[in-house]
Formats: structure tokens, sequence, C-alpha cells
């Protein structure tokens, strides 16, 4: 069940302490505090430093993007897409593209879904490295597993950089297959970033995995338990860190996934240790689906030859597209009418839906678990405010 | 033994600090000033416009026919049709653009008005280290500022330069031949009928 | 000639002396003595910020400032340069006298402990006969600091903060003093010269330092896990712990007011250092029987520069504890393990010397030291776990 | 009388007149603080180092921080404008000139006052762990015995508050 911050609900917090309400101190985190992943705030009402109450406040970072997004044409929404979720730009293009496949039912060529799993897999590499670094960030370990993230991080910007000409905003996926094919070379030089990346992850185990320190401050820490995780929607790594077998690669089988040998990693316990465990599994089972994937490609047309790119009009109907981004279940639901702007367009961010249970993680604990479990949660503050 | 992962990570980090000192792999900064990164050929900043010979203005390739402005996403470019036409590099009598402005403020690099263009007018610049202490002149762009060489797109994009000047050779060689082949057919014309050589069209304007 | 080398600041200070009338002498003498404790330490403040600046950047695999002159070394005259112009702001609820006084009395008590601290040989300010007691006594005065300092900002955060860290000050004054006190025990003294005279000793080419003892060495560990917590350093840095309360007690502090906190804190890092030094680690006193030619106030810095270099290395590889784990670290496990130190150095004190001796009060602390760890272990239950896959 | 000791005389006078005086809880006990540094300061220049250390260490360290904290607990919010005197003025000032002249009787009629200062014995901290692990064994055994128990009920009874509180 999720709490609403109603008052209501207020009475059964309290016998956490015998204060009065005057004895209370609320504070408000952010929108100007280092560790809220962007301009997010949380009014948290503190006990000592026990959290009582706990509000978020979104919105700061609004772009209106559905709404513009209902007058662009189909391809004009695809840039805007990759700047949902900042980290991972070419998993937005994706979910997109699938939802818009969906609709005009657009057949994609073979080689363009081995591109599209290459480079959807390098996406979640380096977003799961660099979600670990920051919430090592948030317990105060000045920064050097973040350090050494975002050095790996960097060798898989460059392959997209070089594949499509932008670091973070890459407007990688077109409508039937992929904007442009592998330069020359490019095989090679990221099939050495992912024969390179397993001696970075042991690395990073020796730092973090044993750490006494580590496992006290998240081990028991803010626990989702399996029930609130499917009551609330929950999805991706968070899910699965408190058990639930949930991964859209396995369940919609959408793409190519089946032909690889990949596996899910559970959670037991659902606490923070958990979700940062679950994801250093995870970048495990993505190597495993990269060398596949590199080693299979087959040479071909990277597009749909039938697909064109200006006057894009696909029937009336509606279609959900969704992928399993690295944060979770990122869905795009469409209505067309016809034309060429959708009549409709929403999107399903899993950053959004894995923030409602923020709460119920919450309460009764220390403030600066309060970081941590925010950490955990794997948050774009671009995708949640859209 | 309590103690034992915080000696682990001690390692590690101990490793890290010497690492940096011996191996590049581990030290992957690039001062940015000094040393500058190759460049990368499908990397994009913001758009300019091809034209091809010496005059900037006489040989620019853009036709004003306006999809990039209407395709444009966030709609940051503006064209004014012009009212008369001029002849292209190649000689044709074409429209062209009486204003095009572009303002990079607004662009966000996404590279769809290259995409949309049928005339390969329109291609992405790979100049990075851009700044301006003005802030609302200087970021509008004109269309003499949008104007770069093809010898320019060439060297900044050599696959796809040459791909698209392989593409202009064919199109040209095939409406010279065109254009020969109407001639032929004019003079044979002529030959036959002189008097109704007035109203046949000129070669190469019937695209 | 290593002798006058050895004593070329004494010998300075007298020839100086010679030049002033008899009675104003005495002003002269500690003049000539305290300025160069004023200098000194805030240079090697500067330094030490360099330092970490440049050694957590090779930590982390980056270069570190290295814009600012040769390797970046004029890095910490430009940091001075941006503190000293930038505004300096007052929040309007403040209380103007006491955000004001804060800092000031933070430096200025961070520099009193440095009047007992023996830099060299004969190269102490002042020869007290409670010289610890009173390097301990001055300071509990920054806890005064910190509070004035979180209270008079009227700022929720930096009430946390000042709470944070007066109950940690707090705390780990208790294991700080035990720990330093099985030093106290074995010299006979309070007073810090008494303490490093007793170490001076060779064995070989092997010093008497209290660090090779059995109970040195615990007593050496405690004391420093308690100086990182007294002087706010990471893991311990929940005062200020930025990812959660910011800058904790300063966060309304900024230009030169900001740097003069940091300037307390480094110096309260260098006193427990030293004190450090000068209990377990031989103060001045060279590491090898044959190393004496070297000046005794450069070994001196030399171990304050290793110990800095170690407080860098944890600063850069720990993430932070929280509130109760840190208070549960200091009265579960070190406040006990000091008390068991105590009392192993007694019997190393009446036992006859030899190999039973080292045996028997090394099986004292160790035994016992991981016992309780593992009992902790066990009883906050955490552990590194195995994981399943979904079939 | 040196000149030191009237500067620390004045410092320790006005800190604790300030403390009475002012209206501000917190500042009271900043400037109690600096009286009990005064304080503090005049043994050490009567060179009782160990009384002197062990005053700035319990109270400036200690007593201080526990009236700051108690103050930072309960933060009450400050008396929108006090009046500058008492209604009982009248009953107060007898009050204290009553307690001066019994204090002002007290001092001159001691030992100290009437035979002049007996020679200053020099008593070193060594001197002073020798008295209390000899001849006053059995008292601080006691008293430590007594504070232990302090402590242990304390802890016991914050224990258990928590415990009702989970």
């Amino acid at each position: 069940m999720i709490t609403d911050a109603s008052p209501a609900a207020q009475p059964e917090l309290e016998p956490l302490s015998e204060t009065s309400e005057e004895q209370l101190l609320e504070i408000a985190m952010g929108p100007q505090h280092p560790s809220t992943h962007g301009v997010f705030r949380m009014n948290v009402v503190l006990d000592g430093e026990h959290v009582v109450r706990l509000k978020p406040v979104f919105g700061y970072l609004h772009r209106n993007h559905e709404k513009i997004a209902e007058s662009e044409t189909y391809l004009g929404s695809m840039p805007y897409t990759d700047r949902l979720d900042y980290m991972c730009p070419i998993t937005n293009n994706w979910a997109y593209a699938l939802a818009v496949e969906k609709l005009a039912g657009i057949q994609v060529p073979e080689r363009a879904e081995y591109l599209r799993v290459i480079v959807g897999e390098l996406t979640r590499l380096q977003n799961h490295a660099c979600l670990i670094g920051f919430l090592m960030q948030d317990m105060g370990s000045s920064g050097t597993p973040l350090m050494y993230a975002f050095r790996e991080r960097e060798k898989i910007l460059d392959l997209f950089e070089s594949l499509t000409g932008a670091r973070m905003m890459c407007n990688y996926m077109r409508f039937g297959g992929c904007r442009v094919d592998m330069p020359a070379g490019w095989l090679e030089q990221a099939q050495n970033v992912v024969r390179e990346f397993p001696r970075f992850l042991d690395e990073y185990e020796n730092l973090l995995v044993s750490n006494e320190i580590l496992m006290e401050r998240t081990q028991g820490v803010g626990v989702l338990s399996k029930e609130l995780a499917i009551n609330a929607g929950m999805s991706g790594p968070m899910a699965r860190a408190s058990g639930v077998n949930y991964d859209i690669r396995k369940v919609d089988k959408y793409s190519i996934y089946e032909r690889f040998a990949f596996r899910v990693p559970l959670g037991a316990h659902g606490d923070v240790y958990d979700r940062y465990m679950i994801r250093f599994l995870e970048m495990r089972e993505s190597l495993k689906i990269l060398n596949e994937a590199m080693r299979d490609i087959p040479a071909g047309p990277i597009v749909d030859p039938k697909m064109r790119i200006r006057g894009f009009r696909p029937k009336p109907g509606e279609a959900y597209g969704r992928i399993e981004s690295p944060k979770g279940e990122l869905g795009f639901y469409l209505i067309s009418n016809g034309s060429l702007n959708p009549y409709r367009y929403r999107v399903r961010p899993p950053s959004l839906i894995n923030l409602t249970v923020l709460e119920d993680l919450c309460i009764g604990q220390n403030v600066a678990d309060v970081v941590a479990i925010l950490g955990s949660v794997d948050i774009v503050l671009g995708e949640v405010d859209r | 033994m309590v103690g034992e992962g915080i000696l682990k990570g001690l390692v590690e980090t101990a490793r890290n600090f010497f690492g940096s000192y011996v191996g590049k792999d581990r030290l992957t900064t690039v001062q940015y000033p000094e040393e500058r990164l190759p460049q990368i050929e499908a990397a994009r900043s913001f758009p300019f416009l091809v034209y091809d010979g010496p005059d900037w203005d006489k040989g620019m390739r853009c036709v004003a026919c306006q999809i990039c402005e209407k395709e444009c996403p966030p709609k940051c470019i503006l064209i004014k049709k012009s009212a008369d036409k001029k002849p292209d590099a190649v000689g044709k009598p074409q429209f062209y653009p009486a204003v095009f402005n572009i303002d990079i403020s607004v662009c966000m690099s996404c590279q769809i008005c290259v995409e949309v263009c049928p005339f390969d007018a329109i291609k992405m610049d790979v100049d990075y280290d851009l700044s301006t202490d003005d802030r609302f002149g200087d970021l509008l762009l004109d269309k003499e500022r949008l104007a770069k060489s093809n010898e320019y797109y060439n060297a900044i994009h050599p696959t796809e330069a040459a791909a698209v000047d392989a593409h202009f050779a064919e199109e040209r060689a095939k409406a010279e031949a065109k254009a020969k082949a109407a001639t032929e057919a004019k003079a044979a014309a002529e030959a036959k009928v002189a008097p109704a050589a007035q109203e046949q069209p000129v070669g190469g304007e019937t695209q | 000639m290593t002798q006058a080398l050895d004593q070329i600041f004494v010998l300075t200070k007298q020839w100086l002396l010679g030049f002033v009338p008899a009675s104003a002498q005495p002003i002269c003498s500690a003049i000539l003595s305290v300025v160069p404790v004023l200098i000194g330490f805030p240079l090697l403040f500067a330094i030490t910020t360099w330092l970490e600046r440049k050694g957590l950047g090779r930590l982390q695999n980056r270069y570190g400032p290295n814009r600012t002159g040769p390797y970046g070394l004029f890095q910490p005259i430009a940091d001075a340069i941006k503190s000293l112009t930038k505004e300096d702001i007052v929040p309007l609820t403040a209380d103007h006298t006491v955000h004001f006084l804060a800092p000031v009395l933070l430096a200025a008590a961070s520099f009193l402990g440095y009047a007992v601290l023996p830099i060299g040989r004969n190269m102490v300010l002042v020869n007290m006969n409670a010289g610890v007691l009173y390097f301990f006594a001055v300071g509990s005065v920054v806890e005064l600091a910190v509070f004035m300092a979180g209270w008079s900002s009227r700022s929720k955060y930096s009430l946390l903060g000042a709470m944070r860290a007066i109950a940690q000050m707090i705390s780990y004054e208790v294991p700080l003093v035990l720990a330093s006190i099985v030093a106290i025990m074995q010299a006979g003294s309070l007073s810090t010269v008494a303490i490093v005279d007793k170490q001076a000793g060779y064995t070989g080419i092997w010093p008497h330092w209290f660090v090779f003892t059995p109970w040195g060495v615990v007593g050496f560990a405690l004391f420093m896990i308690a100086a990182t917590a007294e002087s706010n350093r990471s893991p311990f840095d929940l005062p200020e712990g930025e990812s959660e309360i910011i800058a904790g007690y300063y966060i309304e502090y900024s230009g030169f007011k900001f740097a003069l906190f940091f300037l307390g804190e480094y110096l309260g890092m260098f006193a427990t250092s030293g004190m450090a030094i000068t209990l377990f680690l031989g103060g001045w006193s060279a590491p090898f029987s044959f190393l004496t030619w070297i000046p005794s106030y450069v070994w001196f810095f030399a171990k304050l520069l290793a110990l800095i270099a170690g407080f860098i290395w944890i600063r850069g590889t720990l993430p932070r504890l929280r509130m109760d784990q840190l208070m549960s670290l200091a009265w579960e496990f070190i406040l006990p393990m000091a008390l068991l130190n105590m009392l192993d150095a007694g019997i190393w004190h009446f036992m006859p010397a030899g190999v039973l001796r080292w045996l028997v009060c090394t099986a004292i602390v160790a035994v016992p030291c991981v016992l309780l760890g593992q009992g902790l272990k066990r009883n906050k239950k955490f552990q590194v776990r195995t994981y399943q896959f979904a079939k | 009388m040196t000149v030191t000791f009237l500067i620390l005389a004045v410092i320790t006078v006005a800190g604790t007149a300030a403390a009475m005086g002012l209206r501000n809880a917190v500042h009271c006990v900043l400037a109690l603080t600096v009286g009990f540094a005064g304080v503090a300061a005049i043994y050490l220049q009567l060179d009782a180092q160990f009384v002197g250390l062990t005053q700035i260490m319990v109270y400036v360290g200690a007593v201080a921080i526990l009236a700051v904290f108690a103050i930072m607990m309960t933060h009450t919010p400050l008396p929108a404008k006090p009046p500058t005197y008492s209604s009982f003025w009248l009953l107060g000032s007898v009050v204290a000139a009553a307690v001066f002249a019994v204090l002002a009787w007290a001092i001159c009629s001691s030992a100290a006052s009437t035979q002049g200062l007996p020679p200053e014995p020099e008593v070193s901290v060594q001197q002073i762990g020798d008295a209390l692990m000899h001849q006053f064994v059995l008292p601080l055994e006691i008293m430590g015995l007594l504070l232990t128990a302090a402590l242990i009920g304390a802890v016991v009874i914050a224990m258990d508050r928590r415990e009702e509180t989970k």
C-alpha cells in the first residue's frame, strides 16, 4: 500500500516518537541539494535524525515533452526522446521507435535489430556503472567509484560518438531500423571495450562489494517488500531486487532478445544493497548478450527500405511499445488519427513510477539513508518531470 | 575478520593511484586546449550550408525549398524564398534563399534537416569549441556565416562527401548527356524543320 | 655539524635574542617561538590542500589541479585569492556577533594545541607538566566554536550539522583520551617532551617507539580512528556530510570565514596527527639508529606528511558511516578495546621482558579484538550475499 | 596583584556579569563560558596546571556544551520583548546584599585573611596522582563506583526508552 501524505495517514506514524509536533524539524532537501540527482525536492519531517514524513516535490524540470510531441511529426519527437533519460538516450529512442513500428506495422531488418541490441546493452552497462558510482558518491566516498565509472563510460560514449555523431543526444533510431550503419572498425573497437569491461567490474567489486561500511550502510535499509513492489508497479532492477521476476526482455521477448542466453538476477531482501548488487549482476549478463550479438551480427540493410523519412502518416489506431530500459519499463503510448502528428503521445517513465514508493521506503530511516535510498531508486529528473 | 573489505578497497585505490602514473588506460583525461581527440567523422555540432565553386553566394546549393524549415523539430530555421531565379553552380536558374537564418541557441543538433534535404545543401559541422559574448546577434547565424565550401565539407566528412560528390557528378553527367541529346535532337530537328525550332524547350530545364 | 643543523632553529633564536635587552627577552622569546608556528602550519595547510587534491585526483584516475603554475602548485594561492575576494554573506536572521566569532574562535583554538607539540629536539613552545592534558583540554574548545557556528546561522541544516558534530566530538573524545593513556602510563608522565624522550633509544637499529609493542599498535590504531572522527575526516565526516546535510555547521559561511573553518579543520587534523606521532611514533626521533644524522624536525614533518597521506588515501576509498553506526563503533568497539589495551599495557609493564611477554600481551589484545569484531558483525547481520537467478 | 591577574579578573567578572544580564539564553551560556575560561586562566596563572586544565576540560568542554545542547534540544523561541527589570528588583537586591554580606564576613574572618598566606606548596600533576592513588584511594574508588553505576543507569534508561518507541 502506498501511504499518501494526507493527515489521515499520520496517526499511525506517531508511535515513532513521543515528541510532539513542535519538536519535529521540517527541512527541504532540494531543489538545490547535491544529492537529489537533479532539481528534485523532498520535504522531510525529522524527529531528531529520523524521518517521520517525506513528501517528494517534482516538476521543476517539466518541459511539456508530451504536448510538444503532439504537435511534432513522428520523426520530430525522436531527438526529444533523447532528453528524457539523458543518461541512456538510445534506449529511449528504441522504446519510441518500437511504439511507432507497432503503430504502423513496420518490420525491422535483421542487422538493425542486432545494432539496436548492441547499443542498447552498452547503454545499460554505462547507466548501471554510473548509478553505482552515484550511489557511493551519495554515501560520501568522495567520488572515487564514480570516477572509475566515468572512466569506463567515456569509452562507451566514444563508441556512441563515432557511431551516431553525438555522445549523449544520439538520435540514433529510425522507424524501421537505425539511422546509420557502423563505420569501419567500429565493431572491433566495441569488442575491445566489451572485452576490457569485466576487468573494470572486478575492480569495482573489489572496491565495493565486501566493504563493511557499505554493507552496514545499505543492508536492511529502505526495504521494499515484494507485495509493495508489485502493487506500486515497480519495474526494472528496483522490482527485481525485491524478488519480482519481471524483465521485459524475457516477458515480451521484443526485438531479438530470445536469441541470447542471459539470466535475470533476483534479490531476496529488497534493500539498497540488493538493488545495487542486482545492477552489478545485470552488467555481467549484459556483457554476455553483447558478446553474442557482436559475434552473430549479419550483413544487410539497416533500415526498412519502404520507410520514407518525410510525410510519414501511420494509419489510425493506437499502440503501446515498451522496452526494458536500464531503469525499468519504459513505454510509449501513441494514438494516431492518420495525420502527420500523433493524436496522443504518452510516456510511461520508469523513474517516476519507481519514485512513488519513496516515502514508504524512507519512513523511520535516517537522513543519511534517505539519500542512499533515493540514489538506489535510480532517477533521472529529465524523465520524471518530462 | 572485520576490516577485510576495507583493506581490499584500500589496495584497489592504491593500485589505481600508481596505475595512473604508469598506464594511459587508467588516466584517460585529455588535456583539452593543448591536446585534442582525433576528429570523428560522424561528429555533428551545428548545421551549415554547402556551396560549390569559389563564390559562396553564387554557388549555394540551397534552393529555398523550405523542407528543413518545416521539419526542424525546435523550429530554429527561417527561410525567405527569393522572388527571382539565379543560376546555380551548374548553371541552372533556381530559386535561392533571400534569407536563411539558423538560431543556434535553439538548434539541438538533431541532424533532421540534413536527413530531409533533397539537395544535399545543408550539412552538419564538426566545430565544437564555439563561444561568443554576444547573446543574441552572434547566436543567430545568417546566410553568409552559414555558408561553407564543398572543400570544407569534404575535409570534415570525407566518406559522406565523396558519396554526395559522386552523386552530383552522376547527376551532372546525366544532365549533360541529356542536354547533349537535346541539342543533338534540336540540331536534327532544325535540320529537318527549321521553323519549329523556336517551340523546343531548352535542354536540362525540364527537371 | 649535524648537531648544529639539528639545533639550527634553537640557535638562531638564541642568537636573535642576544640583540634585545634582558627585560624584553621573555616576550621576544615567546614571539620568536610562536610566529614560526603561526606561519609554518598554515603553510603546511596550503601544501596539504594541494597534496590532497592531487592525491585524490590520482586515486580517482584524474590529474587533479594542473592549471595554476607547474603541477598546479599555485592552486592554494589561487584558492586564497578566491576566498579573500568572495563576498562575505551573512544570513539576515543570523546572530551576527556569534556568527562572526565562531570561525575566529575555531581557528584560534586550533592553534592552541601546538603549544605542547615537540616539533624537534628542544623545539617545543611550552614544556608543560601536564602537556597531554592541556592538549585535550584546548581541543574541547573547538566543540564550542562548532556549536556557535551551527546555532548562529539559523539554518536547519547547520543546526543538524552542529548537533552531529558535537555528539561525535564528545563521543570520540573519550576513546581518544583512553587510547592515549597507554603511552602516558608507559612514560610515567603527562609531559609530551618526557614521552618523546622515553621513546628515543634504539635496540640495534630499531627504535623504542611505543607503536612497536602489542599495546602500542592497538593504541595507535584506536587513536588514529578516534582522531579521524575528532577532525571530521572521511569516513567520519558526518557533520559536514555534503551529500546529506550539504556542509553541516558551516553551510551559511562564505568567503574568508569559510576558509577559516577549513584552516581550523586542517590544523586540528595536523595537531591530532602530531599528538599521535608524539605518543606512539617516537615524536621527532629517527626510525633507524643510522638515520639520526637527519635533523629531528625533518622526521617530525615526514611522519606528519605520511599520516596526512594516509588520511587522504582513506578519504578516497571509504564511504561515510551513519550516525548510529558511528556511535556504536565508538562505544561498542573502540571503548572496550581501549580499556582492554590499558590492562595490556599494565601487564606489559610488570612482566619481565622476553618472548613470553610479547606472546601474552599480543594474545590479550588480538583475541578480544577478533572476537569483538566477529560478534559485532554477527550482531549487525551484514554479510556478502549470494544471488539467485530466475530460471 | 599583577597586571595579568587584573586582566583575567576583569574578563571573568565581565563574562559572568554578562551571563546574568543578557537576554538570549545562548548568549548567556557563551558569556558564562568566557567566565569559566577566565577562572581556568587564573588557576593556570597560579601554577595550578591540573586544576586549570581540568576546569577547561570539564566546564568549557563539557558543562557549557551540555547547557547549549539543552537549549538547542528544547529550542524555545526567543521571548518577544522581555521587561528590562524584574518586578521583584527590590527583594532581589536585598537578597543579593545579604548573600554578599555573609560571604564577605566569612572571607574576612577566615584563617587565610587573618594570618596571611601560607607558603605556596609546589604541586605537580605527579603529586596529585600519587595522592589519589595512595592516600585517597578508597574515596576515589567509591566515587568511581558511584559514577559507573550512574553511567550504567543512564544507559539502561536510554535503552529502555528506545525499546518502547520501537
